[in-house]
């Protein structure tokens, strides 16, 4: 293949790991905290590309506007959920509170289903983002440069949050044990609604993104995305935010190299996720950058 | 020696009961097969088959605490199978008229039961290799890798068309219509169940599901019983498979997209983790609840009259009743408690009563 | 004729070495003590035995004695947990690890799985061979229970019992698969001295009884100097003395990291 | 200072306690002992309220604490040292110290130097994960946890479970230490016989019941409490 | 309106009415279809609501897009509903799914738009009102090498879809043996339903070059191939079959699908026979707002009509005396064209139109016959 070839293959690679890269690091969170696949999260995704379209193609609002108010209501939504599907089953066994982002997740998808019908609907063009700029023969489109460098300012900003602030702290001491994290004063509701704050918010401009390049909003869009980026967040070490962010490039790089060096293989493209996975799993069982549980007897 | 007789006489006891059960059950089955119209057949097989998958599942997750998430491959390898065996030879370029049939395959045509058969070993086969890396993993990442593994099996299968005929799937099974070719399987599958979830083999699974540790440490070989526990499992996911694309005559990979994994999940969580008879009862009020909010969809057409009722609605009201279950019945409707036989007996009678009776369910079911 | 020994093994986590040049010799039949002050690494030395830690470095050696009476030395480095006990090596948790959900008479049921001569299978078929391994082992673990002193609870689950009645659990799963060897990290912590002192008198006759070699770590210092033939004294993970409870208890490097001027054992 | 009367716990079937009346005086070291099971974790569980209470009333300075939020009763300055450690396993040893501070807004500094010169070993695994210390080292990281929110009232479960005799003796004089430095205690002793010298006054739980009271001295003496609790060792001399 | 009173009422055996399934995908992935097949039918239950003096009722049921749901709610409406035909499905594989239900309870099915040949194969109780794969395939290849003029050919299929693996098998077939160039297909793209991400493989076609690419397969996914290939800088026209003609196709394609080519049954800006025009008047009475109207929908009018026809002819309600009155049609002018069902049970069509989009509609370009 020709080197022009290759290149545009790489920024297409780039492009779609950041953006699995943002998703994956709302997965990571809320793993970090509860323990919880938390299913629902690409669907989240979903409603906040929804949350735009409306806002934009429906009301139409001016742009900005419209984003801070799907991140906000994206937030609520994540928060709410929380509140009525995983918080009541906090003590009982963790299949059931799986069951419970499964059946939200199910929920999700019908509603939207219900509500906007199983049409896709079409995302607002933002040309000053998608109007391709060519350089040679490499076609570049803004927003393909515009989503690396937001991934990597959020988990910048997320690290930070984590590892250095109290809230951080708090975090990660409600992730193992909430009775003791009461003892400690720690209001431990509070720290997990952050928790699911965050990665709502994530997710919102996860889905912005995702829609300038992929301009389609349907009720199962979630899906596919939703189950990649946990294995990109698996993939590096869940509850680890720079693994996600990894693993997420991982995945976008493989998918479209493997596309890109295998032509007639294209057809197994969605299996290279898995098939990554179960590879770093069997050599790394905590992903690239999860750390070590050694279980002390 | 004592205690010898004592079993032994127990053991009698639960066969006795068994064969009063059975009784009850067949002549059940007997009249529903006679009577029963071709829709109301068809749920009912549907539910034998989900009775049987979400079994296999709640061994594997509910005794023996693997979180694997993997049934919808296993039924589809099951599927298979039965599909490319049993085909007619005549009909078969007709089916592959898009790329013809791998000759190796295109003249073998065994009877339904060896294929049926060959189908759940085919899937045992799969298991190991999908066990062997996949079983040492913890938790989660034991059910994301097993998911991902069913997904690559649904992915293969829509790629080589000339064993499964790609995206075109397999038409013109010979179908089962009878309610004894699911519910004998179901019933031989389920008394094997119990009579493994309450053998050294069965507690074996509990400790795993218990403490790794601990059960390793009592002698426990933890991949070797986690690996017998998923093989039984994915052998009789392979039957249930087997038996599904009996019933509806065709196969195609977009029927096991690993959603499907998400219904038997349901059931057993619904069912209640670890109770045989949960599980059971839960495969019926699943499938037959489907099906009963039906109406729900129905006056869409006319969406000017009833805005509110239109399709889709029936599977919001379903994911919110799910929703409404998790969240209130946490253990399920069982627990990981089990009905006693003659009780079951009844229960199978009536399914629709079942949500109001099940807290005089006793404790039990061959201990 | 020694039973279980260790050769220079060494286990570090990290930079912890947890374990430093570890070298015992456990004579068949004798009750052993591993004693020594938090963080020395009995509990360590016990994961390396059991198999649960592979070492550093360093050798595991068990000789088992099989039915025909002859006794072989088999290298137990860094086999897996399950392998070990089979061979007769049985153990208790110092942080309790029963199977929470589980009857009482199932915990230790499990145990008896190691032993289960016949197939899932012919467990499915209800063999008689079957049949009569579950009889046999079910008739087992009540007698054990029955010497624990757990028969009536039998049919509680684990999780509810108290936390001393819970550690006699242990014991009695562990009994049930058959060992020569039998590891008890910390039976008696948690007990009151009276406790300490019934289960001082229960290990003594489960020893003979079941003529079981103890090795036990424990904290309780009356105990310890009760019924141990021979103690060894971890500190950071090193030997620092060996010997019978008279010659511990008056070493002064002993006293000095460990039992401290005024023990409690003394006043 | 903290006053319950006729508190009732269960768990599900279980009655683990049975209506108890407990008087803890400021400043003052009070111990509750009783065999395994009796209810003493219980209790304490109940006070900062991480299980309900069936019954009765717990009263701090005259309020009531029963059903009130933990955080709020840790708020009101009491901590309870758990049984079984509890430190959190991910976080490094000084995180889990820095933790137990989590309500208070001012320098922690001089009480971590304080708690590491109580505790030189954890100052050695200062950076290790609290999760691989042994018991022990875990045991001394929970009570420097404690110790962090200064509070008032300092609840102990078993505190020397699984230490070593030296290290107990450690324990014990802290526990002394705080109680001089005017922090009030509430002890849980397996180990009755060190719990009843350094204690001002002693109740005997057995079985969710309170069946002796007294002055720390005054229950050493007693007969029947040597028979149960004081073990061999005392009676042989 | 009438019609809702006629579904709230299941109460099967009354004999003055006849019911009839609809038998689509209201909700998943193939809704959209469903939803403009149904319009049709309903349009054209409107316009003859009655036959033999007996009230026709509507039973719609929706399959949701999934095969096992399919046969059970085929069965449904054979058993519960007892209708005596069934008209339906989009997407062939549906169809498919039904079929054995349909044959074994000998209940006359008429598919709309379902172009698989498998549908009718070895089906006697199964007919079509659409044409076929191959024939569709073979005309989009034709305009290909003649109209086009194109020599190089890359494909992109959607591989977990029947529909458009199919397509894209007999578009190769008879490209290369028109161009009589064995290599005439310079690349082929892979994707399954529901991917959203494309510049993978559009890259590599962009590195073959192609005069043309064919591109079959469900309309959101083709547009977004479109607007990515576009972004790319491939400027090669696309062209694809009858499922790219929905709105959606048009909304999320935006300024991109302009000029992308589709063939298609129906064209309503000048129908091919009277029933044509009444059909389109009527449907813009009835939906005043829709600039165009789908081919599905025009489909659906005419398997309607047709049964309709055909239990006329049949003079009975008898499930079995309309299959051979269905098997015999001849010459039945439907909205579509005229209408006869060969021996497989197939409409034999020869005729199939040409669109383009053109200024965010799709517009006539060509009707091909082929013999
Ligand atoms: N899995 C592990 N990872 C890292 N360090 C460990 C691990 N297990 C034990 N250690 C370290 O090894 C040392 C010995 O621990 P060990 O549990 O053996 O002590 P112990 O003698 O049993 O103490 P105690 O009497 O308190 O139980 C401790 O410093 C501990 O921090
Ligand atoms: N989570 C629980 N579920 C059910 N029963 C419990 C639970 N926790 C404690 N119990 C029961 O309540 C009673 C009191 O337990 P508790 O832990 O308070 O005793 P304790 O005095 O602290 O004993 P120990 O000295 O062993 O800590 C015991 O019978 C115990 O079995
Ligand atoms: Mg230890
Ligand atoms: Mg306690």
């Amino acid at each position: 293949m020709t080197m022009e070839t290759f290149l545009q293959q790489l920024i297409n690679g780039l492009s779609l790991g950041s953006l699995y890269a943002l998703i994956a690091i709302g997965y990571t969170m809320v793993y970090g905290i509860l323990r919880l696949i938390n299913f629902a999260h690409g669907d989240i995704f979903m409603m906040a590309a929804y949350f735009t379209y409306f806002g934009i193609a429906v009301f139409f609002l001016p742009w900005y506007v419209t984003f801070i108010i799907t991140i906000g209501l994206t937030i609520l939504l994540g928060v709410t959920i929380e509140r009525v599907a995983y918080r009541p089953l906090r003590d009982a066994p963790k299949t059931s509170l799986l069951i419970s982002a499964i059946g939200v997740s199910f929920l999700l998808e019908n509603v939207a289903t219900y509500l906007f019908s199983g049409k896709p609907q079409a995302f607002p063009e933002f040309p000053l983002l998608t109007t391709p700029f060519f350089i040679g023969g490499l076609s570049i489109q803004p927003v393909s440069i515009v989503i690396p460098i937001v991934a990597f300012i959020l988990m910048s900003a997320l690290l930070f949050m984590i590892n250095k602030t109290k809230l951080g702290m708090a975090m990660r001491a409600v992730a193992v044990d909430y009775d003791t994290a009461k003892l400690m004063g720690i209001k431990i509701n509070g720290v997990i609604s952050s928790t699911f704050a965050i990665g709502s918010a994530l997710a919102a401009v996860g889905a912005i993104l995702w829609c300038m390049k992929y301009p389609s909003v349907l009720p199962l869009m979630g899906v596919v995305p939703g189950l990649k980026c946990f294995i990109a967040a698996v993939i590096g070490g869940i509850g680890n935010v720079k693994g996600a962010v990894l693993g997420g490039l991982i995945l976008g790089f493989s998918e479209v190299l493997m596309v890109a060096f295998f032509p007639a293989l294209t057809g197994y493209r969605d299996a290279i996720a898995f098939v990554i996975l179960i590879i770093i799993l069997l050599f790394l069982p905590n992903g690239l950058l999860g750390k070590k549980q050694v279980e002390k007897v | 020696m004592n205690e010898t007789q004592n079993s032994l006489g127990a053991y009698l006891k639960l066969h006795w009961k068994t064969a009063v059960f059975l009784v009850v059950l067949l002549i059940g089955i007997g009249l529903a097969d006679i009577f029963v119209d071709s829709y109301m057949r068809r749920l009912l097989n549907l539910c034998a088959i989900y009775v049987i998958v979400s079994l296999a599942m709640n061994l594997v997750n509910g005794f023996t605490g693997q979180f694997s998430l993997g049934q919808a491959g296993f039924m589809a390898i099951g599927a298979y199978t039965v599909a490319i065996f049993t085909v007619p030879v005549e009909s078969r370029a007709a089916i592959f008229y898009l790329e013809p049939m791998a000759p190796f395959l295109a003249n073998i045509q065994l009877p339904f039961v060896v294929a049926l058969i060959l189908g759940g070993l085919a899937s045992v086969v799969v298991a190991f290799f999908i066990g062997s890396p996949c079983l040492r993993l913890r938790g989660d990442y034991l059910a994301i890798a097993t998911l991902g593994f069913s997904e690559i099996i649904r992915i293969v299968f829509t790629n080589t068309q000339s064993i499964t005929n790609g995206a075109l799937g397999i038409k013109s099974i010979p179908t089962i219509s009878s309610l004894w070719w699911t519910y004998g399987t179901a019933l031989l599958i389920i008394i094997a169940t119990i009579l493994l979830v309450y053998s050294s083999y069965g507690r074996a699974f509990k400790s795993i599901r218990e403490d790794e540790i601990a059960a390793e440490a009592m002698g426990v070989g933890l991949f070797k019983t986690k690996m017998t526990s998923f093989l039984i499992g994915a052998f009789f996911t392979g039957i249930g498979g087997g038996l599904f694309a009996a019933l509806l005559g065709t196969v195609d990979p977009k029927q096991f997209y690993f959603t499907l994994t998400y219904n038997f999940l349901l059931i057993i969580v619904l069912g209640g983790m670890g109770s045989i008879s949960g599980t059971i009862i839960a495969s019926f009020l699943v499938t037959l609840g489907q099906e009963a909010l039906r109406f729900l969809d129905e006056p869409m057409a006319f969406g000017l009259d009833l805005p509110i009722f239109r399709p889709g609605l029936r599977m919001v009201v379903f994911s919110f009743l799910l929703m409404i279950i998790v969240l209130f019945y946490r253990k399920g409707l069982m627990g990981t408690n089990e009905l006693t036989w003659d009780f079951m007996a009844q229960k199978f009678q009536s399914i629709k009563k079942k949500l109001s009776r099940k807290k005089t369910s006793t404790e039990g079911g061959g201990k | 004729m020694s039973l279980l020994r260790t050769e220079n093994v060494i286990m570090q986590f990290g930079g912890v070495v947890a374990v430093n040049d570890l070298n015992i010799n456990i004579k068949k039949g004798e009750l052993a003590a591993l004693i020594g002050p938090n963080g020395a690494g009995k509990t360590t030395a016990f994961n390396v035995i059991t198999g649960v830690y592979t070492p550093t470095s360093g050798k595991v050696l068990f000789t088992p004695t099989d039915k025909s009476g002859t006794a072989t030395e088999i290298d137990i480095t860094g086999k897996k947990p399950d392998k070990i006990t089979a061979l007769g090596v049985a153990r208790t948790f110092q942080n309790i690890r029963l199977f929470k959900e589980l009857s009482v008479l199932e915990n230790v049921q499990v145990a008896t799985h190691l032993n289960t001569d016949y197939s899932f299978l012919s467990a499915i078929l209800r063999t008689p061979k079957a049949r009569k391994g579950e009889a046999q082992a079910k008739a087992d673990c009540e007698f054990l229970l029955e010497r624990l002193g757990l028969i009536d609870l039998r049919n509680e689950k684990a999780s509810s019992l108290p936390y001393g009645q819970q550690r006699h659990l242990e014991i009695a799963r562990a009994l049930a698969t058959k060992p020569q060897l039998l590891l008890l990290d910390e039976p008696a912590a948690g007990m009151n001295p009276q406790e300490t002192d019934e289960l001082t008198d229960l290990i003594f006759k489960l020893k003979t009884d079941f003529d079981l070699t103890i090795f036990m770590i424990e904290h309780h210092m009356d105990l310890v100097m009760e019924i141990s033939d021979h103690i060894y004294v971890l500190d950071f993970g090193c030997t620092i003395a060996k010997g019978t409870p008279d010659e511990v208890q008056n070493n002064p490097k002993v006293i000095e990291a460990y039992l401290g001027v005024d023990a409690d054992v003394e006043d | 200072m903290l006053k319950i009367s006729n508190l009732q716990v269960a768990y599900g079937g279980i009655e683990a306690v049975k209506g108890i009346d407990l008087e803890v005086p400021e400043g003052k070291i009070v111990t509750l002992i009783g065999a395994n099971g009796a209810g003493k974790s219980t209790t304490l569980r109940a006070i900062v309220n991480l299980v309900k209470s069936k019954a009765g009333s717990i009263t701090y300075n005259g309020e009531e604490l029963l059903g009130l939020d933990t955080t709020k009763v840790v708020d009101k300055g009491i901590t309870l040292v758990p049984e079984g450690r509890h430190v959190f396993p991910d976080l490094t040893v000084l995180e889990n110290l820095k933790i137990g501070a989590y309500m208070r807004k001012d320098n922690l500094d001089a009480d971590i130097k304080h708690i590491y010169s109580l505790f030189p070993r954890l100052e050695e695994r200062s950076w290790q994960a609290a999760g691989t210390l042994s018991g022990g080292e875990q045991q001394m990281l929970a009570v420097g946890r404690a110790m962090m929110s200064r509070p008032k009232l300092l609840m102990m479960d078993e505190p020397s479970l699984g230490l070593a005799p030296l290290v107990v003796q450690g324990i014990f004089d802290i526990i002394e230490t705080l109680n001089k430095e005017g922090m009030t205690i509430l002890l849980i002793e397996q180990n009755a016989n060190m719990a009843l010298r350094v204690a001002d006054y002693a109740y005997v739980l057995e079985t969710g019941k309170i069946t002796k009271a007294g002055t720390g001295r005054k229950l050493l003496a007693d007969e029947s409490i040597k028979e149960a609790y004081l073990g061999k060792s005392q009676r042989n001399k | 309106a009438g019609c809702s009173s006629g579904t709230t009422t299941t109460s099967s055996g009354d004999s003055d009415v006849i019911k009839i399934g609809v038998f689509e995908p209201l909700t998943g992935a193939n809704a959209a279809g469903g939803e403009l097949e149904v319009e049709g039918v309903e349009l054209a239950n409107k316009l003859r609501p009655e036959v033999l003096g007996k009230k026709v009722e509507l039973v719609i049921a929706d399959n949701k897009s999934d095969k096992a749901e399919a046969t059970t709610a085929a069965a449904r409406l054979i058993e519960k509903d007892k209708v005596v035909a069934i008209l339906g499905s989009w997407g062939s594989s549906l169809s498919i799914a039904a079929g054995d239900v349909v044959k074994t309870n000998q209940i006359p099915s008429v598919a709309l738009s379902a172009t698989n040949p498998q549908v009718t194969a070895g089906n006697d109780y199964y007919f079509r009102v659409c044409f076929l794969d191959p024939f569709q395939g073979t005309v989009m290849a034709n305009y290909a090498s003649k109209k086009l003029n194109a020599k190089k050919v890359a494909i992109i299929q959607e591989v977990s879809n029947d529909y458009s693996v199919g397509l894209a098998k007999f578009f190769t077939d008879s490209f290369v043996k028109l161009t009589g160039d064995p290599n005439a297909i310079v690349a082929t793209g892979n994707y399954n339903t529901g991917d959203q991400d494309f510049n993978g493989i559009l890259t590599n076609i962009k590195a073959a070059n192609p005069d043309a690419i064919f591109a079959p397969g469900n309309f959101t996914e083709s547009a977004l191939i479109i607007k990515q290939a576009r972004a790319l800088g491939i400027t090669a026209p696309f062209i694809g079959g009858d499922t790219w003609e929905t709105n959606e196709f048009i909304t999320v394609g935006g300024a991109d699908v302009e000029g992308a080519v589709m063939s298609t049954f129906f064209d309503d800006t000048n129908p091919l026979t009277e029933a044509g025009k009444t059909f389109v008047a009527e449907y813009k009475k009835a939906y005043p707002d829709r600039e165009n109207i789908a081919a599905v929908t025009a489909l659906g009018y005419d398997g309607y009509m047709m049964t309709l026809d055909a239990i006329e002819r049949a003079g009975s309600a008898d499930p079995v005396a309309i299959r051979d009155a269905l098997a015999a049609t001849k010459d039945f002018e439907g909205a579509t064209g005229m209408i006869t069902i060969d021996a497989n049970g197939d409409a034999t069509k020869n005729e199939a139109i040409i669109k383009t989009v053109k200024d965010g509609k799709f517009t006539y370009m060509d009707s091909v016959t082929i013999d």
